[in-house]
């Protein structure tokens, strides 16, 4: 008996129930409630912001693969692709935080694999509550040896990510992971079902009764079955990856091939449908065939286990053998549990009996899609307001900079990366920590520069402006690494998108992203929704994460942030503005989160961008770091820091142009956007101000390198003069002293 | 005073440790062995007058930080071996 | 010039030592599945670093009985030069090829990062072309690195001068402040009573380009390369094993 | 038939993780725990006929794969909990 109590636990409304009797032209049986609720849930069908996605730019000439496969993918030369894709596992990292990234971890790497690509690195974007809570360690401490271990042992390095950590959090931590492969362009494999009669396998782990879907499992036929028995935790299992992935890309070498894909979120239901639908094709499979861990199972569990390093595979009939001979190498099993039909049904049977029929276009393309209302939340205008008489922290201006280097946000991220094998595979070129990851392309002279970037703060003030600043940061820090942004993903984190306001920052920050992201030139490849992050009612800050792939043509000229030398000329690209909104400085000194973001020309940005690029590909500069969290003090005192002790002297031109902030503490702190720090052998200082002047970038020489100090004037009055050894040593302990123990 | 602790992931939760020792086992001829779990084991030196107070403060312990309440479950043992 | 590079199931750095020895320096490489019994003629074996069956149960516990390994032995045995980076140490001492074991590091964490080594001995073929006392910068990336040997062993091992690198600081000094892991002695690799095959944790075939942020190992693949060619004995007997 | 297989550090052995475990203990204020030596616990199902018989088998594994006797040493229980 269907009744409301199950179409709630299923998570479906009354009209969403018609809509599948209409379709089916009948009512459904419990399995293909499962299978319609799973397909036609938020996570699988972004059904409130599917409308809001398309306006996004994913045009541009190097895409090979927009939005709506496993990945996305762009040309990088040589009839190479990179494959790149961003995810979060936000939920189950709360829920038990190792397993829960570690899972997270797994889940990308499949999308990437079955694209065709090797994986060839992994970066991480997180957000916790407030470091001083001992539940935040714990998680901290849980997500990154959850990232570690599976990255790790999967042997793909993780280069880089960001980690901030604010009280919206505290209940919903965020963990976005992005993966990046590549693979020869012409041998791209799609998730696709193609030829009726094809095999289809079930390749990998077995399935058990782990991460179905809990608040849509009980019905009265499960009643007597206990939670305990059904855990919606799921264990990663990053061995067993890693022979699936050597196995997939040993077949991908032959062409026995048609479609493969994961079985990521509603497992075994979402991959047939899925592949089906995309083929325009059906398919069959009996799910007694499927590999079971535990006994007893439904077919309704099988249908919806999410279970995890699983895959399915549709081969062309007449090659079994040598995928039973690939599988078999890496001590795998392909199993045969169904075909490709003609027609558009999924068709489901346990031991030759249906259990389950429906038409793969309703499940996928046909699912709901709804226009959320959306309005603009009440807060917004009072935040909005910052007046200097808010600012009571009269701190001297070195004072707030030592605060701010050991602040959690913006201290040295070593104790996480450390836990990171960021080298293996042996093309990480820039090295953890030092700036955007960047990997070089054996083979090729080219590399490839990553960054994840968001700022939750500016997005809670402003999620367009926030979103449009995440896009630029992320694609300036692939600039500072010497490359050109081609491509970009994003990660929506948001709350709950059946409240007006949730939405209104859901649709305001995706106008964001679509205008940077066309003014920059930067096409959007795929990305991934993560709605209804609340605990208790409270959302978390509006949250776009933007992952941003930059090319560099030349690897050898792949840049770090980190001065090379002593004697070298400092230059400050881009123009500040001495804005304080949202910044750092505001909420670790003054405790305020208060003010709009930083404005962004995106005219200013992009000739910025370009500039940087081409002074890094001439070899006109030694290094290069953007100013971000913090300010230029902090960006200027991360250029010194592991640089084996070369300080730096500076004088930098006031800038209070907002209001009448204290003029020290809005040049160094104010976190103006679109601004670099780079450092030029003065031999060739003259060029490079010459390049700035003719891209249109205000660019000053503003001091040299050397010295122990880090002495920092405004307007040639000294603000800052500090040792930069306590000036590191404030900024590299700055997470460790929340962990207790010996690192080492 | 000596408790032991021994923490097992709970029955439905996968473990592919004791998956892959059981596979190492059957490859090198120990078909009999039909499957593995694979848990911790913990022996801690308690200071308690009576076993009843060892067993208390042991689950205490196990509970807070032991055992992962999410996927593991545990089961104590007092006394000497 | 040839080197077998063993793949395990679970192996990751498998790739890194094939490019070095191949495309840096420029030897014949060959990948060798763990499952075959055939070197492929190798003059060197390289036991790679990774996770061999996920290191689950212990590191190497389950790799050290794969087919591969008796003929990695027997070639071992007639003086062939074998090396295990990290994973491939941890299988060696498993497989009791090298004495000793590995516990968890003492932080408990993995560490990915680069430390400096101090060259113990000169006489096996890993370390020919190094000069006593020499510094080495290479990254290490383990959570099982923190060496143990029973006190009659480490004494035997220190007595016959079988300790080849050691965890020191920049200049070479051993102390705790440079030991990572908690090591025993800080030592960080091994040899043999023939000397003929080496473990260490860190990773050589990771700092053999400038580009990735060292090129220090390198010395120890051009060592392999050095010492075979004065000695074509040895290759020939090796090339019987 | 079940057989459980629990192995440890020998004594002799430093053993990290139990040393973090007990000093995080201390933290929480568990002064009373005076020592945590951390071991792996495993549950092995064995098809044999006799008690003993599954003894042998569990201790013949132990001794090949479940623990490396430089470090470790083993202990066998057989039958249900
Ligand atoms: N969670 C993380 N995982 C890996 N690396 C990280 C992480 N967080 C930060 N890092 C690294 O630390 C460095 C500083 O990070 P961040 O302050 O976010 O840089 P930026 O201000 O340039 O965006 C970067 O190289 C980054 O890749
Ligand atoms: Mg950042």
């Amino acid at each position: 008996m269907i009744d409301l109590a199950l179409l709630e636990r299923h998570g479906l409304t009354r009209d969403e129930y018609d809509r599948i009797v209409r379709t089916l032209g009948r009512a459904p049986n419990e399995t293909e409630l499962g299978i319609f609720s799973v397909m036609w849930s938020e996570h699988c069908s972004y059904k409130s912001s599917k409308v809001h996605l398309r306006r996004l730019p994913t045009r541009g000439p190097r895409v090979l693969q927009g939005p709506g496969e496993n990945a996305g993918a762009v040309d990088i030369g040589d009839g190479l692709a990179a494959v790149f894709k961003i995810e979060s596992h936000n939920h189950p990292s709360f829920i038990e935080p190792y397993q829960g990234a570690a899972t997270g971890v797994g889940g990308i790497i499949r999308d990437i694999f079955t694209m065709g690509a090797r994986p060839v690195a992994l970066l991480n974007s997180l957000r916790f509550g407030p470091l001083d809570r001992p539940l935040t360690r714990r998680i901290l401490e849980g997500v990154v040896a959850g990232i570690g271990g599976y990255g790790n042992s999967i042997g793909i390095p993780t280069i880089g990510g960001e980690v901030a950590f604010e009280p919206g959090y505290a209940g919903n931590p965020l963990v976005n992971v992005l993966c990046l492969g590549i693979a020869r362009r012409d041998a791209l494999v799609k998730g696709r079902a193609a030829g009726e009669g094809n095999p289809v396998y079930y390749v990998g782990a077995g399935t058990g009764r782990d991460g179905i879907h809990g608040a849509t499992m009980a019905s009265a036929e499960f009643d007597e079955r206990s939670a305990e028995k059904r855990p919606a935790v799921q264990v990663g299992d990053p061995f067993m990856e890693k022979l699936l992935l050597e196995a997939c890309l040993e077949l991908m070498k032959t062409d026995a091939l048609v479609g493969v894909q994961d079985m990521g979120a509603a497992g075994l239901t979402c991959s047939t449908s899925e592949m089906a639908a995309r083929g325009g094709a059906g398919m069959e499979i009996d799910v007694a065939l499927v590999p079971q861990r535990e006994s007893g199972m439904t077919p309704y569990e099988i249908m919806l286990s999410e279970s995890q390093e699983r895959m399915l595979l549709v081969v062309k009939a007449g090659r079994e053998a040598e995928v039973a001979r690939i599988f078999e190498k890496w001590d795998l099993h392909a199993v045969k549990i169904g075909v490709v039909t003609g027609g558009g049904l999924l068709r489901v049977k346990d031991q030759g009996e249906d259990v389950a029929v429906a038409p793969t276009a309703a499940l996928v393309d046909e699912a709901p899609v709804y226009e959320r209302p959306m309005q603009e939340p009440a807060y917004l205008r009072e935040v909005q307001a910052l007046e200097p008489a808010m600012l009571t922290d009269a701190r001297p201006p070195e004072a707030a900079f030592l605060a701010l280097l050991e602040t959690p946000a913006i201290a040295s991220k070593r104790w996480i990366y450390r836990q990171y094998d960021h080298m293996v595979r042996t093309n990480t070129i820039v090295l953890a920590g030092m700036g955007a990851g960047v990997v070089r392309v054996k083979g090729t002279t080219r590399a490839l520069a990553v960054s994840v970037d968001g700022n939750g703060r500016y997005g809670y003030l402003d999620p367009e402006r926030g979103a449009m600043l995440a896009v630029a940061e992320a694609a300036r820090n692939v600039a500072c690494a010497g490359a050109v942004p081609i491509g970009a993903t994003n990660c929506l984190n948001f709350g709950n998108p059946e409240r007006p306001e949730i939405m209104w920052q859901f649709a305001r920050a995706v106008d964001g992203i679509t205008a940077a992201c066309t003014a920059l030139g930067i096409p959007i490849t795929g990305g991934n929704v993560s709605l209804y992050n609340e605990t208790d009612g409270r959302p978390i800050d509006p949250t776009p994460v933007l992952g941003v792939v930059g090319l560099i043509e030349h690897a050898e000229r792949a840049l770090g942030r980190v001065f090379r030398a002593a004697g070298s000329a400092i230059v400050l690209l881009g123009e500040n503005f001495g804005e304080l909104g949202g910044s750092e400085y505001l909420k670790t000194v003054q405790g305020l989160v208060r003010g709009r973001p930083p404005r962004l020309d995106l005219a200013r940005a992009r000739a910025l961008q370009g500039l940087v690029a081409a002074l890094a590909a001439d070899g006109l500069i030694q290094s290069a770091h953007d100013c971000s969290d913090g300010g230029f003090a902090v960006a200027l005192a991360e250029c010194a820091f592991d640089s084996g002790g070369v300080g730096a002297v500076v004088d930098v031109a006031g800038a209070s142009l907002e209001a009448p902030y204290d003029l020290a503490a809005a040049t160094l702190f104010g976190e103006s956007a679109s601004r670099v720090i780079v450092s030029v052998d003065p031999a060739q200082l003259e060029a490079t101000l010459a390049c700035a002047a003719a891209a249109g970038v205000p660019a000053r020489a503003i001091g040299e390198t050397g010295g122990a100090h880090l002495i920092m004037a405004v307007d040639g009055v000294v603000a800052i003069d500090c040792a930069l050894a306590e000036a590191e040593r404030r900024w590299a302990t700055g997470l460790d002293r929340f962990f207790a123990g010996r690192a080492a | 005073m000596k408790a032991r602790v021994f923490v097992t992931l709970k029955p439905s939760v996968f473990d592919p440790q004791g998956r892959t020792v059981a596979e190492a086992l059957h490859t090198l001829g120990y078909d009999a062995v039909e499957g593995v779990r694979q848990g911790k084991y913990f022996e801690l030196d308690v200071r308690a007058g009576t076993p009843g107070e060892a067993r208390a403060l042991a689950a205490e312990v196990a509970d807070k930080l032991l055992a992962n309440p999410v996927i593991e479950s545990y089961r104590i043992e007092v006394g000497e071996v | 010039m040839r080197f077998a590079v063993v793949v395990f199931p679970g192996s990751n750095c498998d790739h890194d030592a094939y490019h070095a020895v191949k495309h840096v320096l420029g030897a014949e490489a060959a990948f060798v599945w763990h499952k075959d019994t055939d070197l492929a003629g190798a003059d060197v074996v390289i036991l790679p670093g990774g996770f061999s069956h996920g290191d689950y149960l212990r590191t190497g516990a389950i790799a050290r009985f794969s087919p591969v390994m008796a003929s990695v032995a027997a070639f071992a045995a007639a003086g062939g030069p074998v090396i295990g980076i990290c994973n491939g140490f941890q299988i060696l001492l498993e497989a009791g090829m090298l004495p000793g074991a590995m516990l968890r590091n003492r932080g408990l964490k993995f560490l990915c990062e680069h430390v400096h080594l101090r060259v113990e001995r000169t006489d096996t073929p890993f370390t020919a072309l190094c000069s006593e006392g020499q510094v080495l910068r290479l990254p290490i990336a383990h959570g099982d690195g923190n060496y143990y040997a029973a006190p009659a062993v480490l004494a035997a091992l220190e007595a016959e001068g079988r300790v080849i690198f050691r965890y020191a600081g920049p200049d070479g000094r051993v102390s705790d402040a440079g030991n990572p892991n908690g090591s025993l002695n800080n030592i960080a690799g091994i040899c043999n009573e023939a000397r003929n095959v080496v473990g260490l944790m860190p990773h050589p075939e990771r700092a053999c380009e400038a580009a990735l942020g060292s090129a220090d190992g390198l010395v120890v693949f051009r060592s392999v390369v050095a010492s075979l060619a004065g000695k074509g004995a040895l290759r020939a007997v090796a090339r019987e094993a």
